[in-house]
């Protein structure tokens, strides 16, 4: 991966809290993140850690004055979101940017013919006429492997799988040839076998186009399948970044190091599993210093002070922590 | 279910609603103090006149069997006699419910102009100025007494700057439309009558304005939950996320979902305007139902006052399941169901 | 351990649900959730049951607490009593009440004691599933996923039962709480002798907890056995594709063609073979409905619901 | 502004039914009166409204010298709307349908009343015992003569046809009826009355609220507005281009007192009552002086009126006086009303307040009119409100139904007086056929009840109507509030 | 859902956590801020009745009849010389005290019976939802002026038929919480303790109802005033000489040309009274609405 190359998804320290009832909720604390031409980045990290916030935020879809952006910036293809002016962004949106969200359910109009919600994109940025777009609309479907394109252009959502929805929202997602795919937790919802399929087409698609897929998700083992490179957050920071076969065989963070230790995979059948103590911090009120300061194992007194994001020795790995792991771990799947 | 399913659904409990209706309405009628044979005799009656007129009536037979009289008229669409008019009550009914038909139904449509807009502009600018206007509109709506509105109005629009007429469907002199539905803006088209068209509408405009006022808080706060409801929903946020204009995200993509849920609501609202419209027709000297039913209940009429149940009942019943069908027709999911 | 009593056994279950009604109000159409379940629980272990959603996994977890009833078989609870932890940690907890209510509240529905010897019962409980004395007096809200987790499970265990059902108990929680969840309910089953039926669908989750595994398709079961011996050797083709479509760690990245995969609905059950269909290795034979039978490799106890797959027994 | 031709009268309400021998309504006698023809009528003095009668469609009459046998002459060419010829037939047929339907008109004549056709133009009745008014009854409306011919061609339902369609012989006839709105009477073109009717239309016009009447009317929406409220009266005197004209009329208001049971049994506390009441108050202030403040029973400008009778007024030494001979102490009264009259409320809430300067506590309750007179007919109450005017011209009215004791409850006497001296001289006057004999028992009869303090006498209140200037011809006649002379009136 | 989530619907929790975050609200909102600023002026004024009335409201006076608004009368008097501004004063009484009985009495009996209903379900379920059904379709505002005349004229009487006609839309709402508490996670684990209805329905269902139907209740109190209002106006309610708001209206409409300030007062009363609560009651509905949450 070349760094010199104009990025497709520059973050820069971006903070950013909601106002709510008794306080403000601090929902990202520097995230920084870069998303490079074709590349499949993914995004982990536990529930509440700003994975979606982030996604929300590159495209400037949090509901408008809900938040306050307290520094940073986006830079999407060399342009700055947050002063971007309306018109511009919206020509944005699904044509040089697209996103999937992860309930397919409820993620696609529910009275609106498939077909219909197809070409509206389609015409939305692309100057063809409907029955234009319909055509165009089928191709996609096909390309997308679903077997009867045409019968279900005329279906309603609902009538439609999971699995068969997420497809659709891929090739809504695929429809004007975006730069960037943002996909939040696509296949959350779906069942293992069908996750598979979703996964498998999703990174076809990508390679195929030249995409660069920023992928969110809470699982570890699809992250370590699935992307080149892997950012790892944790109570709206990023805790470490880098290429996901490094990162997993041997994680520089004591957060990332623990996540990973903790997951049935790794352990002995029936053997107590090597647990995180505690819980997330309350975003309202977060510590001082290193937000995973209270349940880490090697905390100290320097860690009242917040680490920044520091650079390991060349392999393109950064850490946010003063007292790195060294020790390599291996994790190794057994054998089926 | 299919629709056939649901329309007999429907009219198995439409029966069952009469009867109840009939029977409440004949329960509390038959309690309401005083004795209307008395009251056509007049006040010099001799008593003998008095039972005289109450045999008639079949006031002297015993409840149970006065019901069943009632009952077995109602089976062959005999809603009984008017003590107070003597006429037949469905002629009566016949003779006042279209007025009250047309009333409700131009205060609706009204409403739902004024109303959806408004509700909409509301739940997109939520909590900015426009929104607590509106807002501030759809409560005072929701609380004035209509009486008292209407009042003011003809005072106003009638009594110091002429500009609509103070009561009545037509001005003195101008015929009615031949009369095909009884609405007689309706006729008036139907018949290309443009005088008389003009004519009735004047007359509407303050009575339909009262009305619908009130409706019209109904209404915007109704399309308001709902658009902040389907606003939220995901799929809104990925129309945005596909770079749709706002503008089209809330009136192609959320009004439509929003209108699902808000036509029950305004179904029902219009029964609601049917018989909010009692209190709007005294004000105004509509000729419609509102006069006849509290004429009827002030002289214990019974007849009159059970038969406009059973029909208003009846209408309300029947209009619920042409909202079941419209929602049947414009919420695809619902087929899905079973 | 094989070789344990039964605490519970279910007979060749059926559960179905009306779905729709004519307009007399008579059910005419059915969502066939359990079609033919038949298991035992032993005491003292855990039987992990997986399957993708939809496969009657829930349905059957309610089937044991009594919340559902068969609609053709047998359920015999044999006299154990039983407890049940659900999925979503926030909705089954009311609320409106505070902690040691929730805690206690099994005890309460049957008994009315002093409310001050009820407290100290649900303190100790409180501390045995890692919450402190001051959170008695809070409410869910209060608290985080894993916690309120937690508060579930010193709810199941206050009735003192002898099997806790787990309906995915672990599948709305990060995976950092979720490591101490399952560490909890480790800890517990050897404390107090307990016997868990533990529902999931992710099935790391499974191996790392369970003595046996049943894997449901369909709301039957297609295979039963031994945790080792059916994640090392899956004979059913319907577990083999499960297996194989988990994500995980370590392994290679994602390979083939992606494929159009419809998952079967339960309203018209399909004929002979549930998997037909899906199934790469369907023959002649597969039309017929399957019965259960001993597994190809000889493991005792491990059986599966394939006639290609299984030892040919003289009917 | 209203078409030429046309005269627009707004009422408030929508006849109940048109059906003369049903109808006891005056309400209703807007449109029924000038529909029929009946075989007497009200005579006009000088261009005023009297309450003697002189012959209709009878041409000339006799009576028995027992004064059981009445034989009318018809007058020859009277036609029904249809062109029917008014004959004896149609006279015969006309009382016995009401004397078969026995509904309130009926009341008025002698149920054992017979009548035959001598011939095509004569007629005769006959009493089983002498009755001084009858003659006046037959101006009455229930006296109307109904178009058999008409009533034939609706076989069963012509009693219910009628109910809503006019078949008389009268003026004008009704062309339709627009429920709520208006109905629209047309001249009859057989009319074979002695004056020409110069209006083509009459419109009765139905504009429920008094103040959208008063607005109609100023506008010139309406030339006659009937029923109006005193303070409406009042506002429209000082407006452009309307009228208010102003009768005495013989409708007067007062109050029942309950003779019979509960506390004003008590003659002494009647009378505290009675002397305890504002009169001046209630005709200034509720009435804007627009009544006349009654003596007794009897009011001014019928004959048998008695002028000699002291005008009640204030007086609360006396009522206090009374009180205390009573010998009952803080009574509470029940005063039941409804709002039928607008100024019923004043005078309660008056009432209440007078009664209370003396010590006595007034709950008031208002009722629905046909719940009050339930209440009334039952004597259930201890005092109410009412307005009585005359069905015919003859003092029978105010004291044979208010004081014999066999006409207690609704029927008349309402304050369930019983005096069994009253009694025989009211039935004697009854009977007597000459008017200076009954004029002096009914000075007896008023002076006795005066005495015994059986009713407040509170007022007679003036006919007001409103009618735009250029209505003309209009004439009031006493025994006949809200009909209108439309056959004479022009514009 | 994340805590935050949770804290922002504030549908859960202690009371006094709710109360808080309903002030929290208010705080946000002018209008419902407005709403209560109504209702606190309304009640302490129709409270303070009696020391700030400048007049006996029953007090006639013929001579002063129909004066316009002055300093001796601020609203004028009536049509036989009471003190209008004292009778809105005392008739507030009546017409917010029928409001808040109705709203109270009609969702307590209705949620009564509507919980009741909802639990037991089966027969008896659809034999109440039926008899409801039915007293719904018949027009409210007839059934309302039926019973109020069947009952006999007064306040107490029409309260009584409005609470009558009211009840059922509580018993629907009540019914529908209950189905869907019915369904929740703890409810069906309570059934699995072996939970009768009776700790069901007081441990579970009764608690989380409530908050809805308060709501509904407040709304409902803007709307039992103008039925009361209605039902005055038709002659149907408070007796005289009691002071009640619709019924002045009703009175003066009689003299609204000449005397626009007798029916103005009392109409207006109703109308800043009726929305006071209104506005108070959507505001309450829309924090408790978890749909309406803030995205
Ligand atoms: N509109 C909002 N108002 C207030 N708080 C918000 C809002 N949106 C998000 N938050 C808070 O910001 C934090 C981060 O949320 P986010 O949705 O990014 O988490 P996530 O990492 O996507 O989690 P998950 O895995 O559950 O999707 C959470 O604590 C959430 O409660
Ligand atoms: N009450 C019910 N009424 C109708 N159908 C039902 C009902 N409960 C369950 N079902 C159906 O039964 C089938 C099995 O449902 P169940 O909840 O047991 O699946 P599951 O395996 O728990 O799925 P998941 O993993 O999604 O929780 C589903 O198809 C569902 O639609
Ligand atoms: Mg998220
Ligand atoms: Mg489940």
């Amino acid at each position: 991966m070349t760094t010199t190359e104009q990025p497709v998804l520059e973050i820069d320290a971006l903070s950013l809290a909601f106002p709510v009832f008794k306080g403000r909720i601090k929902a990202l604390n520097g995230v920084s993140l870069r998303v490079g031409k074709g590349e499949i980045v993914g995004l982990v990290g536990e529930s509440g850690s700003g994975k979606s916030v982030t996604a929300m935020a590159v495209l400037r879809l949090l509901q408008q004055g809900s938040f306050q952006v307290d520094q940073g910036t986006v830079n999407l293809l060399g342009r700055d979101v947050f002063s971007l002016d309306e018109r511009a962004l919206l020509a944005m949106r699904g044509r040089d940017v697209a996103m999937i969200f992860q309930e397919p359910m409820t993620a696609l109009n529910p009275t609106r013919k498939v077909g219909r919600q197809l070409a509206d994109v389609i015409r939305l940025h692309q100057p063809v006429g409907r029955a234009q777009a319909l055509v165009q609309a089928e191709s996609l479907l096909r390309d997308m492997y679903i077997a009867d394109p045409a019968d279900v252009l005329n279906r309603y959502p609902f009538e439609l799988s999971g699995g068969m929805r997420q497809r659709i929202m891929i090739a809504l997602a695929f429809s004007c040839n975006p730069a960037l795919l943002i996909a939040d937790e696509p296949t959350t919802a779906l069942d293992v076998t069908v996750q598979r399929q979703v996964l498998l087409l999703l990174r076809e698609k990508a390679r195929e186009r030249g995409t660069a897929v920023l992928f969110i998700t809470h699982d570890m083992a699809v992250v370590s399948q699935f992307c080149d490179r892997v950012y790892v957050m944790y109570a709206g920071a990023v805790m470490e970044q880098g290429p996901t076969a490094a990162l997993i065989s041997a994680p520089a963070h004591p957060y990332t190091r623990a996540l990973l230790r903790g997951l049935p995979d790794n352990a002995q059948p029936g053997q107590p599993l090597p647990a995180i103590p505690g819980h997330a911090p309350d975003l309202s009120a977060l510590p001082q210093g290193c937000p995973f300061r209270e349940r880490c194992p090697s905390a100290d007194q320097q860690c009242v002070q917040r680490p920044p994001l520091q650079a390991d020795n060349g392999d393109g790995r950064r850490y946010a922590c003063w007292h790195p792991c060294s020790s390599q771990v291996t994790f190794m799947a057994e054998p089926v | 279910m299919s629709w056939l399913q649901v329309v007999r659904k429907r009219l198995f409990s439409l029966v069952l609603v009469v009867i109840g209706v009939s029977i409440i309405t004949f329960i509390i009628s038959h309690m309401i103090p005083g004795d209307p044979a008395r009251l056509i005799a007049g006040d010099r009656a001799t008593d003998e006149i008095v039972a005289n007129i109450r045999a008639r009536l079949g006031l002297d037979l015993p409840l149970y069997q006065q019901y069943w009289r009632y009952l077995s008229g109602l089976a062959h669409g005999d809603l009984g006699t008017s003590i107070r008019t003597t006429r037949p009550v469905l002629d009566d009914i016949a003779a006042f419910f279209p007025a009250t038909l047309e009333l409700a139904l131009v205060a609706l449509l009204l409403a739902t102009m004024l109303g959806i807009p408004l509700g909409v502009l509301s739940a997109v600018y939520r909590n900015k100025a426009v929104d607590q206007v509106v807002r501030t509109i759809s409560v005072t709506g929701i609380s004035t007494p209509a009486f008292w509105l209407g009042l003011g109005l003809i005072v106003l629009f009638y009594g110091k700057l002429g500009w609509f007429p103070g009561g009545g469907r037509l001005d003195q002199g101008m015929a009615p439309p031949t009369d095909i539905t009884g609405l007689y803006l309706v006729d008036a088209l139907l018949t290309w009558n443009m005088p008389v068209f003009f004519n009735a509408a004047k007359h509407l405009v303050l009575p339909a304005f009262t009305l619908g006022f009130v409706h019209l808080g109904v209404v915007a706060r109704q399309i308001r939950s709902a658009m902040l409801e389907q606003m939220g929903e995901d799929y809104v946020r990925t129309a945005r996320a596909f770079g749709l204009p706002r503008w089209v995200v809330v009136f192609r993509q959320a009004l439509p979902n929003a209108l699902i849920p808000s036509v029950t609501v305004l179904g029902l609202a219009l029964g609601d305007l049917l018989y909010g419209a009692v209190l709007t027709e005294t004000v105004f000297g509509w000729p419609g139902m509102g006069a006849y039913v509290v004429d009827s209940i002030q002289a214990l009429d019974f007849p009159a006052v059970m038969g406009f149940a059973v029909v208003v009942s009846f209408a309300y019943v029947l209009l619920n399941l042409l909202v079941d069908l419209l929602y049947r027709w414009i919420d695809p999911r619902i087929k899905e169901v079973g | 351990m094989s070789n344990a009593p039964t605490a519970l056994s279910l007979d060749d279950v059926h559960v179905r649900f009306p779905v729709a009604a004519d307009w007399r109000g008579r059910p005419n159409r059915y969502a066939h959730a359990l079609n033919g379940v038949t298991l035992n629980v032993r005491k003292g272990e855990t039987l992990g049951i997986v399957g993708e959603s939809g496969c009657g996994k829930t349905t059957l977890a309610n089937l044991l607490m009594g919340l559902v009833k068969p609609t053709r078989g047998c359920f015999d609870r044999g006299g154990a009593s039983l407890q049940i932890v659900f999925q979503d940690p926030q909705s089954s907890l009311d609320p409106r009440l505070p902690v040691w209510k929730l805690i206690m509240e099994p005890v309460m529905v049957n008994r009315r004691s002093g409310s001050r010897a009820l407290r100290a019962q649900a303190a100790v409980l409180a501390q045995q599933v890692g919450l402190r004395p001051e959170h008695l007096d809070r409410y869910p809200h209060e608290f985080s996923g894993g916690q309120r987790q937690r508060i579930a499970i010193a709810r199941a265990l206050s009735a003192e039962p002898d099997v806790i059902v787990l309906d995915e108990p672990t599948s709305a929680l990060d995976i950092s709480v979720q490591a101490q969840i399952l560490n909890l309910l480790q800890e517990l089953r050897a404390e107090r002798l307990l016997s868990y039926v533990l529902i999931s669908h992710n099935v790391s989750v499974v191996r790392h907890m369970c003595d046996r595994v049943a894997v449901m398709y369909l709301g039957q079961i297609v295979e039963i056995g031994a945790a080792l011996d059916v994640f090392a050797a899956p004979a059913h083709p319907y577990t083999r594709l499960l297996l194989e479509s988990v994500p995980r760690i370590g392994a290679p990245f994602l390979e083939g063609v992606p494929q159009d995969t419809e998952l079967p609905g339960n309203r018209h059950l399909p004929q002979g073979c549930f998997f037909r269909s899906r199934c790469p290795l369907a023959t002649a034979g597969c039309e017929l409905p399957q019965a259960m039978a001993e597994a190809g490799d000889s493991v005792v106890g491990h059986k599966c619901r394939c006639h290609v797959r299984c030892k040919k027994e003289e009917r | 502004a209203t078409p030429q031709g046309t005269l627009v009268i707004g009422k408030a309400a929508d006849p109940q039914t048109l059906d003369p021998a049903v109808t006891i309504d005056n309400n209703d006698w807007t449109v029924t009166y000038p529909a029929y023809q009946r075989l007497m009528r009200y005579k006009q003095v000088d261009g005023k409204g009297s309450t003697e009668v002189e012959g209709d469609l009878a041409e000339s009459w006799t009576v028995s010298p027992d004064n059981l046998t009445w034989t009318f002459k018809l007058r020859p060419n009277q036609k029904f709307a249809d062109g029917t010829q008014v004959d004896a037939e149609a006279v015969k047929y006309s009382f016995e349908r009401l004397l078969r339907l026995k509904q309130g008109p009926s009341e008025a004549f002698p149920s054992t009343l017979k009548v035959s056709a001598v011939d095509p133009l004569t007629v005769q009745f006959k009493l089983e015992a002498p009755f001084a008014p009858f003659l006046y009854t037959l101006a009455n409306d229930g006296a109307s003569i109904v178009n058999p011919k008409a009533m034939a061609a609706h076989g069963d339902e012509a009693d219910a046809w009628l109910s809503s369609h006019t078949a008389g012989s009268g003026p004008y006839h009704l062309a339709s009826w627009r429920k709520g709105q208006a109905l629209t009477l047309e001249q009859n073109p057989h009319y074979g009355g002695t004056k020409k009717p110069t209006l083509e239309k009459v419109v009765v016009k139905i504009v429920p609220e008094a103040s959208s009447r008063r607005l109609q009317l100023q506008q010139g929406d309406l030339d006659i507005a009937e029923d109006m409220p005193v303070d409406q009266i009042k506002a429209l005197k000082n407006a452009p281009s309307v009228k208010v004209r102003e009768f005495p009329s013989l409708r007067v208001t007062y109050l029942y007192l309950n003779n019979k049971t509960g506390p004003l049994k008590n003659a002494d506390l009647r009378h505290a009552v009675v002397n305890a009441i504002d009169y001046k108050g209630i005709i200034d202030g509720i009435l804007l002086g627009q009544a006349k403040q009654t003596r007794g029973p009897i009011p001014e400008g019928m004959w048998g009126y008695d002028a000699s009778l002291p005008l009640p007024k204030q007086d609360l030494d006396a009522a206090k006086a009374a009180l205390k001979r009573s010998g009952v102490s803080k009574p509470t009264l029940l005063l039941r009303y409804s709002t039928r009259d607008p100024n019923w409320e004043p005078i309660a809430l008056t009432t209440q307040a007078n009664l209370a300067a003396i010590g006595i506590n007034v709950k008031l309750e208002k009722l629905a009119n046909a719940t009050l007179r339930d209440n009334l007919g039952k004597g259930d109450f201890d005092i109410s409100i009412g307005n009585w005017s005359p069905d015919f011209a003859d003092p029978y009215m105010f004291t044979n139904y208010w004081f014999d004791s066999d006409k207690q409850g609704l029927a008349g006497n309402r304050s369930f007086y019983s005096n069994p001296d009253v009694d025989t001289w009211l039935r004697e006057a009854a009977q007597l056929a000459d008017q200076d004999k009954r004029a002096e028992l009914y000075t007896k009869v008023q002076q006795q009840v005066v005495k015994d303090a059986a009713y407040v006498y509170l007022y007679q209140k003036n006919y007001q109507a409103a009618m735009r200037e250029n209505v003309k011809g209009f004439v009031f006649n006493p025994m006949l509030e809200s009909v209108f002379n439309v056959a004479d009136i022009t514009k | 859902m994340p805590e935050a989530a949770v804290e922002a619907t504030g549908a859960a929790g202690s009371w006094r956590h709710t109360w808080s975050y309903f002030l929290y609200q208010l705080r946000k909102s002018p209008l419902a801020m407005a709403g209560l600023a109504i209702i606190v002026f309304v009640c302490a004024a129709v409270a303070c009745a009696a020391w700030i009335a400048p007049y006996d409201p029953d007090a006639i006076n013929l001579v002063h009849r129909l004066q316009p608004p002055s300093a001796q009368h601020w609203f004028g008097t009536d049509e036989v010389g009471r003190d209008i501004f004292s009778r809105v004063l005392w008739g507030g009484r009546q017409s917010v005290g029928v409001g808040l009985f109705v709203a109270f009495a009609s969702s307590l009996v209705g949620s009564i019976i509507g919980c009741f209903s909802g639990v037991m379900g089966g027969r008896l379920d659809s034999v109440i939802m039926r008899i409801m059904d039915i007293i719904l379709s018949v027009p409210s505002l007839v059934l309302t002026m039926a019973l109020a005349a069947a009952l006999g004229a007064s306040l107490f009487n029409a309260m009584l038929a409005i609470t009558l006609v009211r009840i059922p839309f509580y018993v629907r709402l009540a019914r529908g919480q209950a189905l869907t508490l019915r369904e929740m996670p703890y409810v069906k684990a309570a059934m699995t303790f072996g939970a009768g209805r009776r700790h069901i329905v007081s441990w579970h269902i009764a608690r989380n109802a409530l908050s809805p139907l308060i709501v509904q209740a407040t709304l409902d109190i803007g709307g039992a005033i103008l039925m009361a209002a209605a039902l005055g106006f038709i002659g149907l309610g408070a007796q005289q000489p009691t002071a009640e708001w619709g019924a002045m209206v009703a009175t003066g409409r009689n003299y609204f040309l000449d005397q626009w300030w007798y029916a103005v007062f009392p109409g207006f009363a109703i109308l800043i009274t009726a929305a006071g609560f209104n506005l108070l009651g959507d505001a309450a509905r829309d924090m408790l609405d978890p749909k309406l949450k803030a995205r």
